[in-house]
Protein backbone atom coordinates (compact mmCIF):
# COMPACT_ATOMS: atom_id res chain seq x y z
CA UNK A 1 0.00 0.00 0.00
CA UNK A 2 2.94 2.16 0.03
CA UNK A 3 2.33 3.59 -3.48
CA UNK A 4 -1.03 4.72 -2.61
CA UNK A 5 -0.25 7.95 -2.19
CA UNK A 6 -2.99 9.61 -0.61
CA UNK A 7 -2.91 7.33 1.82
CA UNK A 8 0.40 7.25 2.48
CA UNK A 9 0.44 10.57 2.86
CA UNK A 10 -2.48 10.39 5.57
CA UNK A 11 -1.27 7.80 7.17
CA UNK A 12 2.27 9.76 8.33
CA UNK A 13 0.14 12.92 9.07
CA UNK A 14 -2.03 10.57 11.55
CA UNK A 15 0.69 8.58 13.40
CA UNK A 16 1.92 10.79 15.27
CA UNK A 17 -0.89 11.93 16.86
CA UNK A 18 -2.00 8.57 17.76
CA UNK A 19 1.30 7.61 19.63
CA UNK A 20 0.92 10.93 21.13
CA UNK A 21 -3.07 10.59 22.42
CA UNK A 22 -1.23 7.14 23.65
CA UNK A 23 0.62 9.45 25.99
CA UNK A 24 -2.30 11.67 26.80
CA UNK A 25 -4.30 8.56 28.02
CA UNK A 26 -1.07 7.26 29.49
CA UNK A 27 0.19 10.23 31.82
CA UNK A 28 -3.93 11.79 32.04
CA UNK A 29 -5.12 8.73 33.48
CA UNK A 30 -5.06 9.84 37.13
CA UNK A 31 -7.41 12.43 36.04
CA UNK A 32 -9.74 11.65 33.39
CA UNK A 33 -10.69 7.45 32.04
CA UNK A 34 -7.64 5.53 30.62
CA UNK A 35 -4.48 4.60 32.41
CA UNK A 36 -1.41 2.30 31.76
CA UNK A 37 -3.58 -0.56 29.23
CA UNK A 38 -5.38 1.94 26.65
CA UNK A 39 -2.26 3.64 26.43
CA UNK A 40 -0.04 0.43 25.29
CA UNK A 41 -2.82 -0.82 22.95
CA UNK A 42 -2.84 2.86 21.24
CA UNK A 43 0.25 2.97 21.35
CA UNK A 44 0.24 -0.58 19.49
CA UNK A 45 -2.25 0.59 17.17
CA UNK A 46 0.17 3.38 15.94
CA UNK A 47 3.05 1.00 15.08
CA UNK A 48 0.54 -1.21 13.71
CA UNK A 49 -1.03 1.09 11.33
CA UNK A 50 2.20 1.83 9.79
CA UNK A 51 3.17 -1.47 9.53
CA UNK A 52 0.09 -2.09 7.57
CA UNK A 53 1.00 0.77 5.21
CA UNK A 54 4.76 0.67 4.96
CA UNK A 55 5.09 -3.19 5.38
CA UNK A 56 6.50 -5.35 7.83
CA UNK A 57 9.81 -5.23 6.69
CA UNK A 58 10.04 -1.35 6.91
CA UNK A 59 8.20 -1.12 10.76
CA UNK A 60 10.72 -4.11 11.92
CA UNK A 61 13.70 -1.94 10.95
CA UNK A 62 12.14 1.10 12.50
CA UNK A 63 11.44 -0.61 15.87
CA UNK A 64 13.45 -4.18 15.67
CA UNK A 65 11.60 -7.36 17.06
CA UNK A 66 14.08 -7.59 19.19
CA UNK A 67 13.55 -4.04 20.84
CA UNK A 68 9.78 -5.24 21.35
CA UNK A 69 10.68 -8.42 23.20
CA UNK A 70 13.12 -6.72 25.25
CA UNK A 71 10.25 -4.00 26.35
CA UNK A 72 7.72 -7.36 27.01
CA UNK A 73 10.24 -8.30 30.19
CA UNK A 74 11.03 -4.50 30.97
CA UNK A 75 7.42 -3.65 31.87
CA UNK A 76 6.61 -5.97 34.26
CA UNK A 77 10.42 -5.70 35.17
CA UNK A 78 9.41 -1.86 36.42
CA UNK A 79 6.42 -2.75 37.89
CA UNK A 80 8.25 -5.10 39.87
CA UNK A 81 11.25 -2.92 40.95
CA UNK A 82 8.80 -0.19 41.95
CA UNK A 83 7.40 -2.99 44.90
CA UNK A 84 11.00 -4.21 45.23
CA UNK A 85 12.34 -0.20 46.21
CA UNK A 86 9.50 0.54 48.64
CA UNK A 87 10.42 -2.44 50.17
CA UNK A 88 14.34 -1.34 50.07
CA UNK A 89 12.85 1.99 51.63
CA UNK A 90 11.05 0.07 54.51
CA UNK A 91 7.57 0.02 53.39
CA UNK A 92 5.83 -2.84 52.71
CA UNK A 93 5.98 -4.75 48.90
CA UNK A 94 3.92 -1.76 46.87
CA UNK A 95 3.46 0.06 49.02
CA UNK A 96 3.64 3.56 47.65
CA UNK A 97 3.52 5.67 50.42
CA UNK A 98 7.22 4.73 51.75
CA UNK A 99 8.09 7.17 48.44
CA UNK A 100 7.80 10.31 50.68
CA UNK A 101 5.26 12.86 50.54
CA UNK A 102 3.88 12.81 47.03
CA UNK A 103 4.57 8.87 47.13
CA UNK A 104 1.09 7.68 46.05
CA UNK A 105 1.24 9.97 43.00
CA UNK A 106 4.81 8.79 41.84
CA UNK A 107 4.13 5.16 42.41
CA UNK A 108 0.87 5.15 40.57
CA UNK A 109 2.85 6.89 37.64
CA UNK A 110 5.67 4.37 37.39
CA UNK A 111 3.35 1.54 37.50
CA UNK A 112 1.07 2.45 34.67
CA UNK A 113 4.06 2.81 32.98
CA UNK A 114 5.49 -0.20 33.38
CA UNK A 115 1.84 -1.21 32.30
CA UNK A 116 2.43 0.52 29.36
CA UNK A 117 5.41 -0.69 28.02
CA UNK A 118 4.48 -4.45 28.64
CA UNK A 119 1.21 -4.08 26.74
CA UNK A 120 2.34 -1.95 24.12
CA UNK A 121 5.17 -4.12 23.42
CA UNK A 122 3.03 -7.19 23.84
CA UNK A 123 0.48 -6.31 21.34
CA UNK A 124 3.21 -5.26 18.59
CA UNK A 125 4.78 -9.15 19.56
CA UNK A 126 2.03 -10.68 18.54
CA UNK A 127 1.15 -8.88 15.51
CA UNK A 128 4.89 -9.07 13.93
CA UNK A 129 4.97 -12.48 14.84
CA UNK A 130 1.60 -13.95 12.68
CA UNK A 131 2.19 -11.29 10.14
CA UNK A 132 5.44 -12.82 9.62
CA UNK A 133 3.91 -15.99 9.27
CA UNK A 134 2.39 -15.23 6.27
CA UNK A 135 5.23 -12.55 4.55
CA UNK A 136 4.85 -12.66 0.49
CA UNK A 137 8.55 -10.21 0.37
CA UNK B 1 -32.81 17.30 29.17
CA UNK B 2 -32.38 19.19 26.01
CA UNK B 3 -34.53 18.60 23.04
CA UNK B 4 -32.35 19.20 20.12
CA UNK B 5 -30.38 16.37 21.95
CA UNK B 6 -32.54 13.94 21.95
CA UNK B 7 -33.28 14.58 18.73
CA UNK B 8 -30.04 13.65 17.59
CA UNK B 9 -29.57 10.97 19.59
CA UNK B 10 -32.50 8.71 18.06
CA UNK B 11 -31.33 10.30 14.52
CA UNK B 12 -27.82 8.39 15.54
CA UNK B 13 -29.43 5.75 16.59
CA UNK B 14 -31.66 4.72 13.60
CA UNK B 15 -28.31 5.23 11.66
CA UNK B 16 -26.30 3.18 13.46
CA UNK B 17 -29.16 0.27 12.76
CA UNK B 18 -29.53 1.28 9.52
CA UNK B 19 -25.42 0.72 9.09
CA UNK B 20 -25.58 -2.52 11.51
CA UNK B 21 -28.07 -4.35 8.93
CA UNK B 22 -25.83 -3.38 5.86
CA UNK B 23 -23.24 -4.80 7.62
CA UNK B 24 -24.96 -7.38 8.47
CA UNK B 25 -26.55 -8.41 5.07
CA UNK B 26 -23.85 -7.61 2.85
CA UNK B 27 -23.39 -8.82 -0.05
CA UNK B 28 -20.18 -7.67 -1.02
CA UNK B 29 -17.25 -7.34 1.18
CA UNK B 30 -16.86 -4.11 0.25
CA UNK B 31 -20.68 -2.49 1.26
CA UNK B 32 -19.72 -4.91 5.01
CA UNK B 33 -16.47 -2.73 4.88
CA UNK B 34 -18.43 0.31 4.31
CA UNK B 35 -20.63 0.08 6.42
CA UNK B 36 -18.61 -1.08 9.19
CA UNK B 37 -16.73 2.61 8.66
CA UNK B 38 -19.82 4.77 8.37
CA UNK B 39 -21.03 2.60 11.72
CA UNK B 40 -17.60 3.94 13.32
CA UNK B 41 -18.41 7.53 12.46
CA UNK B 42 -21.81 7.25 13.60
CA UNK B 43 -20.56 6.04 16.59
CA UNK B 44 -18.26 8.93 17.47
CA UNK B 45 -21.16 11.33 17.27
CA UNK B 46 -23.18 8.90 19.42
CA UNK B 47 -20.38 9.40 22.29
CA UNK B 48 -19.91 12.99 21.88
CA UNK B 49 -24.09 13.38 22.12
CA UNK B 50 -24.42 10.83 24.91
CA UNK B 51 -21.67 12.92 26.55
CA UNK B 52 -23.79 16.54 26.74
CA UNK B 53 -26.73 14.51 27.53
CA UNK B 54 -25.58 13.15 30.53
CA UNK B 55 -23.58 15.95 31.35
CA UNK B 56 -20.17 13.99 30.86
CA UNK B 57 -18.26 15.82 28.50
CA UNK B 58 -15.14 13.74 29.71
CA UNK B 59 -16.70 10.83 27.34
CA UNK B 60 -14.92 13.05 24.25
CA UNK B 61 -12.07 11.48 25.25
CA UNK B 62 -13.68 8.08 24.03
CA UNK B 63 -14.84 9.76 20.70
CA UNK B 64 -11.49 11.09 19.84
CA UNK B 65 -9.79 7.85 20.14
CA UNK B 66 -13.06 6.34 17.68
CA UNK B 67 -11.85 8.67 15.19
CA UNK B 68 -8.28 8.07 15.39
CA UNK B 69 -8.48 3.82 15.69
CA UNK B 70 -11.54 3.22 12.90
CA UNK B 71 -8.97 4.17 10.39
CA UNK B 72 -6.92 1.48 11.35
CA UNK B 73 -9.19 -1.09 11.26
CA UNK B 74 -10.74 -0.30 7.76
CA UNK B 75 -7.14 -0.21 6.47
CA UNK B 76 -6.15 -3.54 7.85
CA UNK B 77 -9.42 -5.04 6.61
CA UNK B 78 -8.46 -3.45 2.97
CA UNK B 79 -5.19 -5.36 3.41
CA UNK B 80 -6.21 -8.23 4.39
CA UNK B 81 -8.59 -8.50 1.43
CA UNK B 82 -6.18 -7.37 -1.00
CA UNK B 83 -3.18 -9.21 -0.21
CA UNK B 84 -4.07 -11.74 1.77
CA UNK B 85 -1.79 -11.03 4.33
CA UNK B 86 -0.71 -8.01 6.82
CA UNK B 87 3.14 -7.99 5.59
CA UNK B 88 3.25 -6.64 1.92
CA UNK B 89 5.42 -3.85 1.74
CA UNK B 90 5.45 -3.11 -2.11
CA UNK B 91 1.96 -2.72 -4.32
CA UNK C 1 -35.63 9.32 32.96
CA UNK C 2 -37.50 6.75 30.45
CA UNK C 3 -35.76 8.63 27.43
CA UNK C 4 -32.35 7.57 29.08
CA UNK C 5 -33.32 3.89 29.78
CA UNK C 6 -34.59 3.66 25.98
CA UNK C 7 -31.38 4.70 25.04
CA UNK C 8 -30.05 1.68 26.72
CA UNK C 9 -32.96 -0.65 25.91
CA UNK C 10 -31.85 0.12 22.37
CA UNK C 11 -28.45 -0.44 22.66
CA UNK C 12 -28.80 -4.06 24.08
CA UNK C 13 -31.51 -4.60 20.88
CA UNK C 14 -28.71 -3.53 18.83
CA UNK C 15 -26.03 -5.50 20.94
CA UNK C 16 -28.34 -8.99 20.83
CA UNK C 17 -29.03 -8.21 16.76
CA UNK C 18 -25.09 -8.46 16.40
CA UNK C 19 -24.97 -11.89 18.39
CA UNK C 20 -27.13 -13.34 16.34
CA UNK C 21 -25.99 -12.06 13.31
CA UNK C 22 -22.26 -13.24 14.25
CA UNK C 23 -23.27 -16.55 14.80
CA UNK C 24 -25.25 -16.92 12.26
CA UNK C 25 -22.40 -16.18 9.70
CA UNK C 26 -20.31 -18.37 7.70
CA UNK C 27 -17.73 -16.03 6.61
CA UNK C 28 -14.92 -15.34 9.35
CA UNK C 29 -14.09 -12.13 7.55
CA UNK C 30 -17.98 -10.90 7.93
CA UNK C 31 -17.26 -12.11 11.39
CA UNK C 32 -14.65 -10.44 12.01
CA UNK C 33 -15.68 -7.00 11.23
CA UNK C 34 -19.22 -7.74 13.08
CA UNK C 35 -17.30 -8.54 16.48
CA UNK C 36 -15.61 -4.88 15.66
CA UNK C 37 -19.25 -3.68 15.70
CA UNK C 38 -19.45 -5.46 18.58
CA UNK C 39 -17.25 -4.19 20.45
CA UNK C 40 -18.41 -0.74 19.29
CA UNK C 41 -21.67 -1.25 20.85
CA UNK C 42 -20.69 -2.70 24.04
CA UNK C 43 -18.21 0.10 24.62
CA UNK C 44 -21.21 2.41 24.06
CA UNK C 45 -23.54 0.31 26.76
CA UNK C 46 -20.59 0.70 28.79
CA UNK C 47 -20.49 4.33 28.67
CA UNK C 48 -24.16 4.51 28.87
CA UNK C 49 -23.97 2.93 32.50
CA UNK C 50 -21.41 5.33 33.63
CA UNK C 51 -17.94 3.25 33.16
CA UNK C 52 -15.59 4.94 30.81
CA UNK C 53 -12.46 3.45 31.92
CA UNK C 54 -14.15 0.39 30.52
CA UNK C 55 -15.42 1.97 28.00
CA UNK C 56 -12.20 2.83 26.92
CA UNK C 57 -10.72 -0.46 27.06
CA UNK C 58 -13.03 -2.33 25.32
CA UNK C 59 -13.19 0.64 22.67
CA UNK C 60 -8.63 0.18 22.98
CA UNK C 61 -8.79 -3.62 22.58
CA UNK C 62 -12.50 -4.74 21.29
CA UNK C 63 -12.51 -2.28 18.03
CA UNK C 64 -8.89 -1.50 17.13
CA UNK C 65 -6.16 -4.09 18.55
CA UNK C 66 -8.53 -7.28 18.16
CA UNK C 67 -9.83 -7.17 14.43
CA UNK C 68 -6.31 -6.38 13.43
CA UNK C 69 -5.01 -9.39 15.21
CA UNK C 70 -8.06 -11.49 14.30
CA UNK C 71 -7.36 -10.42 10.43
CA UNK C 72 -3.81 -11.54 10.80
CA UNK C 73 -5.27 -14.98 12.19
CA UNK C 74 -7.42 -15.46 9.22
CA UNK C 75 -4.12 -14.79 7.19
CA UNK C 76 -3.10 -18.19 8.75
CA UNK C 77 -5.80 -20.66 8.63
CA UNK C 78 -8.11 -19.10 5.53
CA UNK C 79 -11.76 -17.26 6.24
CA UNK C 80 -14.15 -20.29 6.25
CA UNK C 81 -15.67 -21.75 8.98
CA UNK C 82 -15.16 -25.66 9.58
CA UNK C 83 -18.59 -27.04 8.92
CA UNK C 84 -20.33 -28.82 12.21
CA UNK C 85 -23.03 -31.25 13.20
CA UNK C 86 -24.96 -29.28 14.72
CA UNK C 87 -26.73 -31.20 17.15
CA UNK C 88 -30.13 -30.32 19.69
CA UNK C 89 -28.42 -31.55 22.68
CA UNK C 90 -25.81 -28.94 22.25
CA UNK C 91 -28.50 -25.92 22.34
CA UNK C 92 -30.26 -27.92 24.84
CA UNK C 93 -27.32 -27.86 27.42
CA UNK C 94 -26.78 -23.81 26.12
CA UNK C 95 -30.06 -23.00 26.69
CA UNK C 96 -30.44 -24.90 30.36
CA UNK C 97 -26.76 -22.97 30.94
CA UNK C 98 -28.47 -19.72 29.89
CA UNK C 99 -31.62 -20.06 32.02
CA UNK C 100 -29.48 -20.91 34.83
CA UNK C 101 -27.69 -17.59 34.46
CA UNK C 102 -30.48 -15.95 34.13
CA UNK C 103 -32.30 -17.44 37.29
CA UNK C 104 -28.81 -16.13 39.00
CA UNK C 105 -29.87 -12.46 37.69
CA UNK C 106 -33.07 -13.10 40.09
CA UNK C 107 -31.29 -12.81 42.97
CA UNK C 108 -29.11 -9.44 42.03
CA UNK C 109 -29.99 -5.84 42.99
CA UNK C 110 -31.98 -3.70 41.03
CA UNK C 111 -29.94 -1.60 38.40
CA UNK C 112 -28.80 1.61 40.43
CA UNK C 113 -30.52 0.51 43.75
CA UNK C 114 -29.20 2.78 46.78
CA UNK C 115 -29.19 -0.09 49.04
CA UNK C 116 -27.61 -2.39 47.28
CA UNK C 117 -24.23 -3.73 49.31
CA UNK C 118 -21.76 -2.79 46.60
CA UNK C 119 -22.66 0.68 47.54
CA UNK C 120 -23.20 0.46 51.13
CA UNK C 121 -20.22 -1.32 51.70
CA UNK C 122 -17.19 -0.17 53.83
CA UNK C 123 -14.59 -0.58 51.18
CA UNK C 124 -16.26 1.09 48.79
CA UNK C 125 -16.62 4.45 50.89
CA UNK C 126 -12.98 4.24 51.86
CA UNK C 127 -12.25 3.78 47.57
CA UNK C 128 -14.31 6.55 46.87
CA UNK C 129 -13.39 8.65 49.96
CA UNK C 130 -9.72 8.40 49.24
CA UNK C 131 -9.59 9.52 45.47
CA UNK C 132 -11.37 12.97 46.53
CA UNK C 133 -9.21 13.81 49.37
CA UNK C 134 -6.13 15.39 48.61
CA UNK C 135 -2.73 13.71 49.73
CA UNK C 136 -1.54 16.63 52.47
CA UNK C 137 -4.83 15.85 54.09
CA UNK C 138 -3.00 12.71 55.83
CA UNK C 139 -0.49 15.11 57.00
CA UNK C 140 -2.48 17.62 59.20
CA UNK C 141 -4.48 14.77 60.35
CA UNK C 142 -3.31 11.36 61.85
CA UNK C 143 -4.70 8.39 60.96
CA UNK C 144 -6.34 7.43 64.03
CA UNK C 145 -7.98 10.36 64.54
CA UNK C 146 -12.04 11.00 63.70
CA UNK C 147 -12.95 9.06 60.56
CA UNK C 148 -11.13 5.74 60.12
CA UNK C 149 -11.33 6.28 56.49
CA UNK C 150 -8.81 8.99 56.19
CA UNK C 151 -5.98 6.49 56.31
CA UNK C 152 -6.63 5.67 52.72
CA UNK C 153 -6.62 9.12 51.84
CA UNK C 154 -4.37 8.94 47.91
CA UNK C 155 -5.34 12.46 46.36
CA UNK C 156 -5.88 11.03 42.94
CA UNK C 157 -9.12 12.13 41.31
CA UNK C 158 -9.86 8.88 39.08
CA UNK C 159 -11.15 6.09 41.37
CA UNK C 160 -10.73 3.91 39.04
CA UNK C 161 -6.88 4.48 38.31
CA UNK C 162 -6.60 4.46 42.50
CA UNK C 163 -8.10 1.25 42.86
CA UNK C 164 -6.26 -0.65 40.27
CA UNK C 165 -2.75 0.73 40.57
CA UNK C 166 -2.65 1.36 44.57
CA UNK C 167 -5.00 -0.27 46.70
CA UNK C 168 -4.88 -3.59 44.50
CA UNK C 169 -1.33 -3.19 43.04
CA UNK C 170 -0.66 -6.62 43.28
CA UNK C 171 -4.20 -7.97 41.46
CA UNK C 172 -2.81 -5.50 38.27
CA UNK C 173 0.93 -7.09 38.86
CA UNK C 174 -0.54 -10.59 38.25
CA UNK C 175 -2.52 -8.74 35.48
CA UNK C 176 0.66 -7.63 33.81
CA UNK C 177 2.06 -11.01 34.54
CA UNK C 178 -0.20 -12.71 32.66
CA UNK C 179 -0.15 -10.42 29.41
CA UNK C 180 3.49 -11.13 29.81
CA UNK C 181 3.21 -14.87 29.77
CA UNK C 182 0.54 -14.34 26.38
CA UNK C 183 3.59 -12.45 24.73
CA UNK C 184 6.16 -15.34 25.80
CA UNK C 185 3.78 -17.54 24.80
CA UNK C 186 3.59 -16.06 21.13
CA UNK C 187 7.34 -15.81 21.11
CA UNK C 188 7.89 -19.15 21.96
CA UNK C 189 5.42 -21.35 19.56
CA UNK C 190 5.92 -18.43 16.24
CA UNK C 191 9.30 -16.88 17.09
CA UNK C 192 10.85 -19.10 14.82
CA UNK C 193 8.40 -18.59 11.77
CA UNK C 194 10.88 -16.66 10.06
CA UNK C 195 13.31 -19.86 9.57
CA UNK C 196 10.60 -21.78 8.31
CA UNK C 197 8.51 -20.00 5.68
CA UNK C 198 5.46 -21.44 4.54
CA UNK C 199 5.93 -22.76 1.07
CA UNK C 200 3.33 -22.42 -1.41
CA UNK C 201 1.52 -25.58 -1.27
CA UNK C 202 0.69 -24.85 2.02
CA UNK C 203 -0.82 -21.27 1.20
CA UNK C 204 -4.67 -20.88 2.11
CA UNK C 205 -7.36 -19.93 0.34
CA UNK C 206 -8.17 -16.33 2.47
CA UNK C 207 -11.45 -15.56 0.42
CA UNK C 208 -14.22 -16.58 2.03
CA UNK C 209 -16.16 -18.81 -0.02
CA UNK C 210 -19.22 -16.73 -0.81
CA UNK C 211 -17.25 -14.32 -2.11
CA UNK C 212 -15.01 -16.07 -4.32
CA UNK C 213 -16.34 -15.47 -7.96
CA UNK C 214 -17.55 -18.27 -9.66
CA UNK C 215 -15.41 -21.00 -11.11
CA UNK D 1 -27.13 35.92 24.42
CA UNK D 2 -28.75 32.29 25.38
CA UNK D 3 -31.80 32.38 23.28
CA UNK D 4 -29.61 32.77 19.81
CA UNK D 5 -26.88 29.54 21.10
CA UNK D 6 -30.38 27.86 21.47
CA UNK D 7 -31.41 28.47 17.84
CA UNK D 8 -28.22 27.39 16.76
CA UNK D 9 -28.11 24.54 18.42
CA UNK D 10 -31.31 23.73 16.63
CA UNK D 11 -30.43 25.11 13.18
CA UNK D 12 -27.11 22.94 13.42
CA UNK D 13 -28.08 19.93 15.44
CA UNK D 14 -31.35 18.62 14.17
CA UNK D 15 -30.21 19.08 10.09
CA UNK D 16 -27.11 17.24 11.11
CA UNK D 17 -29.29 14.03 12.21
CA UNK D 18 -31.68 14.26 10.00
CA UNK D 19 -28.53 14.21 7.28
CA UNK D 20 -27.16 11.07 9.09
CA UNK D 21 -30.44 9.44 8.97
CA UNK D 22 -30.87 10.58 5.29
CA UNK D 23 -27.26 8.64 4.74
CA UNK D 24 -28.36 5.44 6.70
CA UNK D 25 -31.66 5.32 4.47
CA UNK D 26 -29.11 5.35 1.41
CA UNK D 27 -26.96 2.92 2.67
CA UNK D 28 -30.00 0.25 3.10
CA UNK D 29 -31.74 1.08 0.06
CA UNK D 30 -29.67 2.16 -3.11
CA UNK D 31 -29.17 -0.70 -5.31
CA UNK D 32 -24.96 -1.60 -5.65
CA UNK D 33 -21.78 -0.97 -3.68
CA UNK D 34 -20.91 2.53 -5.59
CA UNK D 35 -24.26 4.47 -5.23
CA UNK D 36 -24.30 3.10 -1.60
CA UNK D 37 -20.87 4.65 -1.30
CA UNK D 38 -22.40 8.08 -1.83
CA UNK D 39 -24.78 7.80 0.82
CA UNK D 40 -21.78 6.80 3.61
CA UNK D 41 -20.35 10.08 2.22
CA UNK D 42 -23.11 12.11 3.34
CA UNK D 43 -23.16 10.74 6.50
CA UNK D 44 -19.58 11.09 6.61
CA UNK D 45 -18.93 14.51 6.12
CA UNK D 46 -22.07 17.02 6.27
CA UNK D 47 -24.14 15.31 8.88
CA UNK D 48 -20.92 14.86 11.11
CA UNK D 49 -20.00 18.58 10.85
CA UNK D 50 -23.26 19.84 11.83
CA UNK D 51 -23.69 17.80 14.87
CA UNK D 52 -20.21 18.30 15.97
CA UNK D 53 -20.38 22.22 14.99
CA UNK D 54 -23.99 22.54 16.98
CA UNK D 55 -22.23 20.65 19.99
CA UNK D 56 -19.04 23.08 20.33
CA UNK D 57 -22.12 25.97 20.88
CA UNK D 58 -23.10 23.90 23.86
CA UNK D 59 -22.02 25.85 27.23
CA UNK D 60 -19.13 24.12 28.77
CA UNK D 61 -15.22 24.52 29.68
CA UNK D 62 -13.15 25.25 26.61
CA UNK D 63 -11.18 22.18 26.79
CA UNK D 64 -14.39 20.45 25.47
CA UNK D 65 -14.87 22.66 22.65
CA UNK D 66 -11.15 21.83 21.37
CA UNK D 67 -11.69 18.20 21.74
CA UNK D 68 -14.78 18.37 19.64
CA UNK D 69 -12.59 20.57 17.15
CA UNK D 70 -10.00 18.02 16.90
CA UNK D 71 -12.11 14.98 16.34
CA UNK D 72 -13.96 17.31 13.77
CA UNK D 73 -10.56 17.22 12.14
CA UNK D 74 -9.48 13.77 12.21
CA UNK D 75 -12.85 12.33 11.31
CA UNK D 76 -12.25 14.46 8.11
CA UNK D 77 -8.99 13.21 7.37
CA UNK D 78 -9.88 9.84 7.85
CA UNK D 79 -13.16 9.16 6.41
CA UNK D 80 -12.31 10.45 3.06
CA UNK D 81 -9.03 8.64 3.23
CA UNK D 82 -11.05 5.31 4.00
CA UNK D 83 -13.44 6.00 1.39
CA UNK D 84 -10.78 6.31 -1.41
CA UNK D 85 -8.77 3.29 -0.42
CA UNK D 86 -11.66 1.37 -0.14
CA UNK D 87 -13.07 2.43 -3.50
CA UNK D 88 -10.24 1.71 -4.99
CA UNK D 89 -9.39 -1.39 -3.74
CA UNK D 90 -12.99 -2.34 -5.23
CA UNK D 91 -12.26 -0.83 -8.50
CA UNK D 92 -9.02 -2.28 -9.38
CA UNK D 93 -10.05 -5.85 -8.22
CA UNK D 94 -12.80 -5.58 -10.66
CA UNK D 95 -15.73 -4.88 -8.93
CA UNK D 96 -18.39 -3.24 -10.65
CA UNK D 97 -21.46 -0.78 -10.35
CA UNK D 98 -24.48 -2.88 -11.62
CA UNK D 99 -25.10 -0.46 -14.72
CA UNK D 100 -21.71 -1.51 -16.23
CA UNK D 101 -21.02 -4.91 -15.41
CA UNK D 102 -18.66 -4.93 -18.61
CA UNK D 103 -16.64 -2.02 -18.13
CA UNK D 104 -12.82 -2.36 -18.90
CA UNK D 105 -9.93 -1.49 -16.76
CA UNK D 106 -9.10 1.97 -17.30
CA UNK D 107 -4.59 1.39 -17.57
CA UNK D 108 -4.21 4.33 -15.35
CA UNK D 109 -6.36 2.82 -12.48
CA UNK D 110 -4.16 -0.56 -12.64
CA UNK D 111 -0.87 1.47 -12.59
CA UNK D 112 -1.34 3.39 -9.58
Amino acid sequence: MKNHVILRVVTKLLIPYILLYAFYVQWHGDYGPGGGFQAGVIFAAGIILYALVFGLQAAEDAIHPRVVHAGVAAGLLLYLAVGVVALLLGGNFLDYDAFGHHGQHHGILLVETGVFITVASVMVTIFYSFAELVRSD
Amino acid sequence: MKAYLVVAIAGVLVTMAMALVRAARGPSVYDRILAVNSFGTVTVLFISVLGFLLGRPDFLDLALLYALLNFVGTIAILKYFKYGNLAAGED
Amino acid sequence: MIGEQLIGVILLALLALTAITIARLRNLLATAMLSGIFSLLGACWMLFLDAPDVAFTEAAVGAGISTILILATLCVVGADEKQVQESPLALLVVLVAGGVLVYGTLDMPRFGDPNAPAHQSLVTQAYLYSANAPAEHRETQPSRDAHELETFAVGIPNTVTTVLASFRGYDTMGETAVIFTAGLGVVVILGGARHRRFEPSETVDITPSDERPEA
Amino acid sequence: MDAIREALSWLFIVPGALLCVTGGIGLLRLPDFYARMHAAGVTDTLGTALVLVGLMLQPADWTVTVKLAVILFFLYVTSPTAAHALIHAAYTSGHRPEFAKDAPLPREVESR
